[in-house]
């Protein structure tokens, strides 16, 4: 861990034309005040690499109304309408992603894996271009590692060594991508001194975390 | 009765004491509804938590606990909360024991057709794909038929979600089984004949000798 | 969960020429009331696949003595010199497995996956006999995936649903091995109430499990 | 101070501040003796801990905290547990910052063997194949010549770890450094010259003008 950030100077670390991992699910276990940061910064060009684009005014969705997506790699678009419409105007390429061959592809490249072999998306369209690979006669796709330049992660608690834990259903993507992103940024509800987390508590060891946000109001 | 609490009260008696559940956004979800609290049930959402309760009191909704649809949820004494690798390791692991999900079209080969219509809606699979081929059984709650249009057709005209047959068709009008030999229609809705559901089905249906009136939850 | 059973009869379950997944690492977090109970039982001709075979007289080091395996498919035998003897005898068969290859065959295993596409062991012994499968021009060993009739795992605290949790470095292998045994039985050091394990410190989740071992002295 | 000191005190000088950092069981588990707690590094033990601490006063022990030879250990302050798959993930996903292993031998293409030896001592690999695969730094610490052979050879005899050439080979006599030139000469210990470290070596070196004497931690 090298230290704590205000929001405004972890967006400056993200330039245009960066890939971005983002947690959460529906704008659950998103790190909003790292989002709301970036959309006033405004970098251009961003691969946002997440399970879903939220919804218009939430998460993901706030940097999609903004402009500043054009690609998305993410398994549900379903809820915002605008990153619908954007895909169809041309102004935001997606590749669409069962959920669970994403969050795999993304842990494969977190831990150094060569790819995913899933059962997921044979004979479908989700098949098309992609390599078939034949463990004991049963066939799997081959799905690539992702990996990206950062990863933003909402978390609960966090220490000064970055460990971090997370609460319900605001896990999902967060403990996952804190492998595959090149600089990883968290977002903690709360920061408490170092020993208070305790060992069996930590779902992110510090030693992945390059930079925590500071509480909010400091 | 309307027919999307018919086709929840019939999918409810599918569910085994002890059973963990997967339901879908909407229609399926108001399965639990039916499903008594006696059997010791588990629902999973796949955002990552086993043990998913009723919407709590307002006031006591919390952010951090929701279902697949972002609506507030609690959780029932004994829950576990997992990470999306964890919740889908159990989905494609054959963990699932059951998975209810909406469809768009069921064909004769008991493929299901529920991600996207191409040019119109392209909502994305979020987790259906892996649901559909991981489940130890897939069960498809859905209307018979949208705008006068037969949904249990001969081959789906919309892009598959899975090559995996489903093991459940439940309809406003039947019980439908796919199998090697096609379409068995298992069941009838409440004061509807076979004559009527043939009527309303494009795809050839498989008719036993007997087809019983549905029971429900 | 189907119920808590004694040792005695949970080892009634295990048949001649069974496989189990053992968890522990040199004999941390192994399920000695369970090894116990199967040592007294002695079915034959069992296939152990787990991190190590621990060391004579603890863990796994107890079924090596009293000549219950037929093979292993682990990382490490080094501490065990009654393993390495039955080997050379040929009474054991022994299937070397880089470790963390080991772990990710488990988990493609339970999760469903055709196989593990790795980098660890390409050059090596290790890849003898296996697909070398290229994902962008980059080598990778195609290992394929693990399961097991029986998971036997050791666990710290555990509820009347099976939800487990795990300390320390005795998590190891356990809360893989839970997803990958067609009948899990776990042994845990307690037993309390449902919902006094709180749902963010449930490592395995009980749905996973079939049966508990009661508590020792019941 | 004895051969095995002399190494883990060279080896130390290579950790750097807020490191991760694993050591291998037997001589590259001293290294930790010569590392000052105020660099803040996190030691990773295999089986399952981040923040290895000290072995703990007897009577204090935890049977649950070990390090991977099985020996108790202590947490440091804001230390983790992680399983298995999390363990390799790391190491594998080159979050590990070092890894310091023992070695039978070192060849003049930087490849280590160091798990089996034909016929003999078939341990197993253990960890060691994923640590020298994936750590983003591999350091190999051991004697410089067993029974009167050298260690340091043109080109490995038994079975290799893995394809990657390691990062730095320290040891009673020198500091090498293994690169596509082959084997570079670094550093001399205390009172060896370089036609010492010749004679004792069957690789051949590559020595540069200057191979100053090793600074020990």
């Amino acid at each position: 861990m090298k230290g704590v950030l205000r929001p405004e100077a972890a967006a400056e670390l993200i330039p245009d034309g960066a890939s971005l991992m983002i947690g959460g699910f529906m704008a659950v276990g998103t790190p909003e005040r790292m989002i709301d940061a970036l959309v006033a910064r405004a970098p251009r060009g961003l691969t946002i690499i997440a399970n879903d684009t939220a919804m218009p005014g939430k998460g993901i969705g706030k940097l999609v109304s903004a402009g500043l997506v054009a690609r998305v790699v993410t398994s549900h678009i379903g809820l915002n309408p605008e990153t619908q419409a954007k895909m169809i105007a041309g102004e935001i390429a997606v590749e669409l992603v069962p959920q669970g061959t994403l969050v795999e592809r993304i842990r494969a490249g977190g831990m150094g894996l060569g790819g995913v072999l899933t059962p997921t998306g044979l004979s479908t369209e989700v098949e098309e271009g992609k390599q078939v690979v034949e463990v004991d006669g049963k066939p799997f796709l081959l799905e690539k590692p992702l990996t990206a330049d950062f990863a933003l992660l909402a978390a609960w608690q966090a220490d000064y060594v970055g460990n971090l834990s997370y609460l319900l259903t605001a896990h999902n993507f967060n403990p996952v991508m804190a492998l595959a992103g090149r600089t990883v940024i968290a977002e903690p509800e709360a920061i408490v001194p170092v020993g208070v987390i305790a060992p069996d508590a930590v779902k992110t060891p510090g030693v992945l975390v390059d930079h925590l946000l500071i509480r909010a109001g400091c | 009765m309307d027919a999307k609490e018919l086709i929840a009260r019939r999918v409810a008696r599918e569910i085994r004491t002890g059973m963990l559940v997967n339901l879908g956004i909407g229609l399926p979800s108001l399965v639990a509804n039916y499903v008594p609290a006696t059997l010791g049930v588990f629902f999973q959402a796949e955002n990552g938590v086993i043990g998913l309760g009723m919407r709590p009191p307002e006031g006591m909704e919390d952010p951090h606990l929701t279902d697949a649809g972002g609506g507030f949820v609690s959780a029932v004494p004994g829950a576990a909360s997992i990470d999306s690798a964890m919740s889908f390791g159990l989905i494609r692991g054959g963990h699932l024991d059951m998975t209810v999900l909406g469809g768009l079209q069921v064909d004769e080969a008991g493929h299901l057709a529920n991600w996207k219509v191409p040019g119109k809606m392209v909502p994305g699979m979020g987790g259906a794909m892996d649901l559909v081929t991981g489940a130890a059984r897939v069960i498809v709650a859905m209307q018979h038929a949208a705008r006068g249009q037969s949904k249990i057709v001969p081959r789906c005209s919309l892009p598959l979600t899975a090559r995996r047959r489903v093991d459940l068709v439940v309809t406003d009008l039947a019980v439908i089984e796919p199998g090697e030999g096609g379409l068995v229609l298992r069941e009838r809705a409440p004061g509807v004949t076979v004559d009527d559901i043939r009527a309303a089905t494009e795809a050839a249906l498989v008719v036993p000798d007997a087809v019983p009136e549905m029971e429900l939850a």
